[in-house]
């Protein structure tokens, strides 16, 4: 056992022995390995977070035709240090009025939802915080967590801005839940458990994402309503909400919201590379070692980051009604159709192949868009006899 | 080990703390808030008890998934009214809601 | 373990006085959100993760927030005024010692009063025992059902109770009383 | 004919008038044609059915013990059956002669009298006479005219009826149907004589007659019951067997000391003085003249009275069941007593009345006293031979003076002086010029009446009676009939003399005409008959006619009873009495009133005799008043308002005490105060006590409950548990 295979293994003993060492009880030093063991994974986790920032700098550069920061050291890879720094600098200016309490608890909140995530993502088989037999759920719950916070920040600010654009952000959040927690379910069906170990294990043969590949698209986009990005990031509309609910936060209060958010979307894109493409496998590379199965994971997460940044910097912004009318009457139907037909066909073909199961999944999601989309047609054309008038359908006759 | 009495006077204390914030306070919502208290305590003890005296049977836990949708319907009704109450009366204050006075 | 179960002990009753005592109401539903993390903590202690999470799920991820709302769309100014307790709040605290003490007396008496909590079977995974419970037809199949059935009916009540056809979904916040503008009864403005 | 066609003729005898009544009566008195001409119709067939049968009763010797008729059972009396029957036997061949030719003659007199053919009367009402009708002729002149009687055919209908109680009551074998027409009789009476009852006075007298004839026949009823329940038996065959009448004659009865069939016979009797009108029972006949004048004919001649001496006749052997040949019975003495009293009684009265028709009312009283005496004293076949005689010349009497009344109409519609009374004889005078055919029959009837010697039949029958009276040596009795008779005489001459001799002492008795032929021929069949009847009954050994015409009558009607009653030996002695008191009576009646010209100047208007000895009074007096009190202050005030009424009025009086109490103490003070608003004050103090409880506010209901809980909670902890 040495150290490359079970890094974590080793390590724990090694500082049991140290610690026994010193004389201290068992389950003393048992606590104090596992608080260690936090104590370095949010490190690790904050350090790529101050990294993220740089990559989001340089994709969002890159995406609207510009160089990015390069200034300040090579590649500008020291500009996000500089952010950091400035952010230190400037004043926490906390406005009157503001319920201390929870004005300050918010951003802690925030960031608190995000690293708790991680402690179920499992890098490698053998490195994983904890292996919950509900871990899917545990993501759910730390979402509610990272509503909970929007809401302190939103009401605790004392400014209407605020408080509209939280709840706004805090409606959107809890309606796209539901296609989340459908899309998460796929998984579960599929793999047997909610525990993440046992999910990475069962894609061995099959990534996930070629059985339901619907599933995937749909907590992709739950993913991102959840974070608040992109098409949907209402809550920080210049326009209508000045910078939603942490507009009354300055300084490095702002520094952690920001820096929450962005490890918040990282984490999603990790979560979505562990649930539909395979988590650590990658046609064998992981058995060379535990620290390469998690260079695996890391990579597919930062792949996950890059789309979702794709998604943000290229879409435009949806309005509430909009975006609640999308999830409501269409992800959500969707989501509990394509569950209910992988259930459905899992429990069927449960003796078959791989190859079958691939074959009839995959041709079950193709028949479920190509429906899905006809509906959509026959609906939009409806629409627009209403708006044009009859003029349209004269031209067309027009045609044949 | 911690005996099952722990549980048990945990559970009671926070019934009875949930029966108070129901009892006295004057805003109805708090009164709901209450309500969630006792509802906890009690599952509190369905969880006890299941853990303490068979785990094997899990009846405790689907008991309290149960109080769990229980509770959820109750608070969202509750909540439901209480807005509509507001909206006709302008007001949620318990003592003022006295329509069905004799 | 009996450490951490103290603590969790401690920040439960504390935060559910706090919740019952509190004249701020989104206090209040803070100190609940709390009392309820308490309560998850208690049920990992007690072996059951599931439930654990559905508790953060459920009670922090909705219900707290639906309170929070509910606290929102019904203030008339964000100050809330008045006493937190009613006049006759002593009473209810004499009530809820008695019930403390009766249910305590009640409690001790019985005879599994002070149990050891009995092994868990290795191997034993409560989800899935959870699961097979709730699908399998001669356990809490109906059960289950019902309270589906349950869940829909209060959904579709709520949402009709609540809808206001007129002012869009939400009350104007912050719609401030007119002057002389008493509850009037079946106040009709619809 | 055999006997069995003649039995059933009998039976159908009286069948004509019944029928002619129900004709009239239902179907055709609107038109009076009709009616009159049903009514005739049947009298005539009854007439021509009687004749028949008398001739063959004649025929047929030894008729007494073989009579015709049969008898059909009628009523069932428990396991026998009571027959009815018919019965003609000497006596009743004999009655039924002359009963069925007076009322034939008296149907044909009432078409005139009833002026058929005249005009409406211009103001005639139904139920008064009529008052005549003014006529224009073809010149213009306008004179009144009698006019016809508005109820015309009623009049032939009630007559009908009447001739159908009469022949029931003459064809009958038994009491029980004799009573029956008896009966019919007695309404057909008080209809007839109640007949214009617009008159007040004619109601009256109808309802006079009615009652008194009742009592006499409540008597009558009484005598039939106590035979039957004697005897069994009602039919005369039956009750006048041998042993029969010797087991009556025998039983004793407490009254007077009578036997049963004396004392049958006796209430049988007072029945006969109702109906006949004799002493104690005759107000009612004076006051019947109300009635037409045909009605008084048949009623007071020919039928109704006759029929009570018929009845009598019947039961003579019941009355003489235990006589011995020379002293009479209690019975028979009291029934001669009555006979010869009333006789001498209402000649007196007879002599003081102006009216016509009164007169002739009380010579009927007296006449029929004389036969109640013939029977009284044993001689009932001088009895029914004056019966028979008494009522052709007596029928005659009254059509007479009906004819003399009707023309004296003539003369009041003449003058139009209404107040002049047609009917009072001194209005009349010197009528024998203007009618001479009533006056020689009335002159007829007037000698039959007195007995003129040998050419009247009255004389015959009357010296009979007086000739047994004599014969049987019953001094009393032949020294009263004599004065009798001379009163007769004399009140007879008295009335011809004043309506007829003597010249018309008024207007209306100048314009006085003799009525028509339907009125005159009757009065002429009868004279013929008041004559020749007599000559039928002559004793053999009567000094110059003795044997020229045989004693046919003594044969024939003696026949009737078993033995036959032998003849009286001839002496002069009732012989020369009978022809003074006749001669005498009449010369001295018509010296007495030659030239009385006025009621003052008679001398006889005693006014003891004018008003009938005050019996009207007397009567009024003892009993109509007691009546009127028993019925108004006895029964009315005493018993009715003050016995029954005050009964009640105790009666309403404690009830309404019982009703205010209850009201006051039970109804008022427990139910409206203790459970009324008592339960309600109750609910209501609760109500107010328990409402503040309800405060709307739920905390406080919370906490209520828990409280609540835990008390009961630490109860049943502290109980079970223990």
């Amino acid at each position: 056992m040495n150290f490359w295979k079970d890094p974590i293994q080793v390590t724990a003993d090694w500082l049991m022995s140290l610690f026994t060492g010193w004389g201290m009880a068992e389950g003393l030093a048992n606590v104090l390995i596992s608080l260690l063991g936090i104590v370095i994974l949010v490190t690790i986790m904050l350090v790529i977070d101050i990294l993220l920032v740089w990559i989001e700098r340089k994709v969002v550069a890159r995406f609207q035709d510009r160089l990015g920061p390069n200034r300040v050291g090579p590649f500008g890879l020291i500009q996000p240090f500089a952010d950091i720094i400035k952010l230190f600098i400037k004043e926490n200016i906390t406005p009157v009025g503001v319920d201390k309490v929870v004005y300050n608890l918010a951003p802690v909140l925030s960031v608190f939802s995000v690293l708790i995530l991680w402690a179920i993502i499992p890098l490698a088989p053998v490195i994983i915080g904890v292996d919950l037999n509900v871990g899917l759920l545990y993501l759910v719950a730390a979402g509610a967590i990272g509503t909970l916070s929007i809401i302190m920040a939103g009401w605790s600010s004392n400014n209407k801005f605020a408080l509209l654009g939280a709840f706004r952000q805090v409606a959107a959040m809890i309606s796209y839940e539901i296609p989340m927690v459908v899309a998460l379910l796929i998984p579960t069906v599929l793999a047997g458990t909610m525990g993440m170990l046992g999910i990475s294990e069962a894609q061995q043969g099959m990534w996930y994402v070629f059985l339901s590949p619907l599933g995937a698209l749909i907590f992709l986009i739950s993913a991102v309503a959840e974070l608040g990005r992109a098409p949907f990031d209402l809550s920080e509309g210049e326009s209508e909400v000045v910078a939603g609910f942490h507009i009354e936060y300055s300084g490095m209060k702002f520094g952690w919201f920001y820096a929450g958010e962005l490890l918040h979307a990282f984490t999603f894109g990790g979560f979505w590379g562990i649930l539909f493409f395979g988590g650590y496998h990658f046609f064998g590379l992981e058995n060379w070692g535990p620290l390469v199965a998690a260079a695996i994971v890391l990579f597919k997460a930062l792949l996950g980051y890059w789309v979702i940044m794709w998604i943000k910097y290229t879409l435009m912004r949806i309005r509430i009604d909009h975006m609640l009318a999308f999830n409501w009457k269409f992800l959500v139907p969707l989501s509990l159709v394509v569950l209910m037909v992988t259930a459905l066909l899992n429990t069927l073909l449960r003796g078959a192949s791989v190859w079958i199961l691939f074959l009839s999944m995959f041709l079950a999601n193709a028949l479920i868009a190509w429906i899905t989309i006809e509906i959509l047609r026959g609906r939009s054309r409806i629409a627009r006899e209403k708006v044009e008038g009859s003029a349209q359908p004269v031209v067309e006759s027009a045609h044949h | 080990m911690i005996p099952l009495s722990w549980y048990l006077i945990l559970s009671a204390a926070l019934f009875s703390i949930g029966l108070f914030g129901v009892l006295a306070r004057r805003n109805a919502i708090a009164i709901l808030l209450g309500v969630e208290l006792m509802l906890n305590a009690v599952n509190i003890n369905l969880v006890a008890f299941w853990r303490y005296l068979d785990p094997v049977k899990i009846t405790g836990q689907v008991f309290a998934i149960i109080v769990f949708a229980v509770a959820a319907a109750e608070v969202a009704v509750g909540l439901a009214l209480v807005i509509s109450v507001y909206r006709n009366r302008k007001t949620v204050v318990a003592d003022e809601l006295d329509m069905m006075k004799w | 373990m009996t450490i951490l179960f103290l603590i969790t002990a401690v920040v439960i009753l504390a935060s559910a006085v706090m919740v019952v005592t509190s004249r701020n109401l989104v206090h209040a539903a803070l100190w609940l959100v709390s009392a309820l993390f308490g309560v998850a903590v208690l049920y990992a202690l007690l072996n059951a993760g599931f439930l654990a999470v559905v508790q953060v799920v459920i009670y922090i991820g909705a219900i707290a927030i639906l309170f929070i709302f509910a606290v929102m769309l019904t203030r008339r100014e964000m100050r809330d005024t008045g006493p937190g307790l009613n006049k006759n709040w002593w009473v209810s605290a004499l009530t809820s010692i008695l019930t403390f003490g009766g249910l305590a007396f009640l409690l001790s008496s019985w005879s599994g009063f002070s149990q050891t909590p009995a092994a868990i079977p290795s191997g034993f995974d409560a989800v899935s025992a959870l699961g097979d419970a709730l699908i399998s037809p001669d356990a809490f199949v109906l059960p289950f059902e019902v309270a589906s059935v349950l869940l829909v009916a209060a959904l579709v009540g709520a949402v009709y109770i609540a809808f206001n056809p007129r002012a869009g979904d939400s009350p104007r916040a912050g719609d401030s009383p007119r002057a002389g503008d008493s509850p009037r009864a079946g106040d009709s403005r619809k | 004919m055999t006997t069995e066609t003649i039995n059933t003729l009998i039976w159908l005898i009286p069948l004509p008038p019944i029928l002619a009544f129900f004709l009239i009566v239902l179907l055709t008195n609107r038109s009076k044609a009709l009616s009159h001409t049903i009514g005739v119709g049947a009298a005539a067939l009854s007439f021509l059915g009687s004749m028949a049968v008398f001739i063959q009763a004649i025929g047929k010797e030894h008729l007494g013990e073989d009579p015709f008729g049969n008898s059909i059972p009628w009523l069932p009396t428990g396991d026998t059956w009571f027959n009815v029957g018919v019965l003609i036997d000497p006596l009743g061949a004999a009655v039924l002669f002359f009963v069925s030719i007076t009322i034939f003659m008296i149907f044909l007199y009432s078409v005139g009298y009833q002026n058929f053919g005249q005009p409406k009367g211009d103001h005639d009402r139904p139920g008064l006479p009529p008052h005549g009708a003014t006529v224009t002729d073809e010149l213009g002149h306008k004179h009144t005219v009698l006019s016809v009687e508005p109820m015309y055919s009623r009049f032939f209908a009630f007559l009908a009826l009447f001739a159908f109680g009469m022949y029931t009551l003459v064809v009958s074998d038994n009491l029980l149907t004799m009573f029956v027409g008896w009966e019919i009789m007695g309404l057909c009476s008080y209809l007839l004589i109640g007949f214009w009852y617009g008159k007040e006075s004619a109601r009256n007298a109808a309802i006079k007659a009615f009652m008194t004839t009742r009592i006499g026949d409540v008597f009558m009823l009484l005598g039939i019951s106590f035979l039957y329940s004697a005897t069994g038996t009602l039919t005369f065959r039956e009750i006048f067997t041998e042993e029969m009448l010797h087991a009556l004659a025998t039983t004793a009865t407490p009254i007077l000391g009578l036997s049963a069939a004396g004392l049958i016979a006796l209430l049988l009797f007072i029945g006969t003085i109702g109906k006949s009108a004799q002493w104690p029972l005759h107000v009612w006949l004076p006051d019947a003249m109300e009635g037409p004048t045909p009605v008084s004919a048949m009623i007071h001649a020919a039928t109704m009275v006759s029929a009570g001496v018929y009845a009598v006749i019947r039961m003579f052997p019941l009355l003489t069941a235990d006589f011995t040949g020379h002293g009479l019975t209690t019975a028979m003495s009291v029934v001669a007593f009555i006979g010869a009293f009333t006789a001498l009684f209402s000649a007196t009265i007879a002599v003081a009345q102006n009216d016509i028709k009164r007169v002739l009312a009380y010579s009927t009283i007296s006449q029929l006293g004389f036969m109640i005496a013939a029977l009284g004293i044993g001689a009932y076949v001088a009895a029914a031979f004056h019966l028979i005689t008494h009522a052709f010349f007596k029928a005659l009497l009254f059509l007479g003076s009906g004819s003399v009344i009707h023309g004296m109409e003539h003369g009041v519609l003449h003058t139009g002086n209404h107040k002049v009374d047609p009917q009072d004889m001194f209005n009349m005078g010197g009528l024998r010029k203007k009618m001479p055919i009533t006056f020689w029959t009335f002159l007829i009837g007037g000698f039959a009446l007195s007995g003129f010697p040998v050419i009247t039949a009255g004389f015959w029958s009357k010296d009979e009676i007086l000739a047994d009276a004599f014969g049987h040596g019953h001094w009393a009795v032949f020294a009263t009939l004599a004065i009798a008779a001379f009163l007769t005489a004399f009140y007879t001459m008295r009335q011809i003399t004043l309506t007829f001799l003597g010249e018309p002492r008024t207007e209306e008795a100048e314009h006085a005409q003799e009525t028509p032929w339907t009125m005159t021929v009757p009065l002429m069949v009868l004279a013929f008959f008041a004559i020749t009847y007599g000559w039928v009954g002559i004793p053999e050994h009567f000094p110059v006619l003795g044997g020229l015409i045989p004693n046919w009558f003594h044969e024939f009607v003696g026949g009737t009873l078993a033995e036959h009653p032998e003849a009286v030996e001839f002496s002069w002695i009732p012989l020369l009495t009978s022809l003074v008191v006749a001669l005498g009576g009449l010369f001295f009646g018509w010296l007495v009133y030659r030239n009385v010209n006025s009621p003052a100047e008679d001398k006889l208007q005693i006014p003891v005799l004018k008003n009938k000895w005050y019996f009207d009074e007397a009567y009024d007096f003892l009993f109509v008043k007691p009546a009127y009190w028993f019925a108004e202050t006895f029964i009315y005030k005493w018993m009715d308002t003050g016995v029954i009424d005050g009964i009640l009025h105790a009666f309403g009086k404690v009830t309404a005490f019982l009703g205010t109490s209850i009201r006051q103490y039970i109804d008022k003070l427990i139910i409206n105060e203790f459970m009324g608003d008592g339960t309600a004050r109750v609910t209501q103090w609760f109500g107010g006590r328990l409402q503040p409880m309800q405060t709307g506010r739920i905390q406080q209901y919370m906490l209520a409950s828990l409280g609540l809980l835990i008390v009961i909670g630490g109860l049943l902890f502290s109980m079970l548990v223990r």
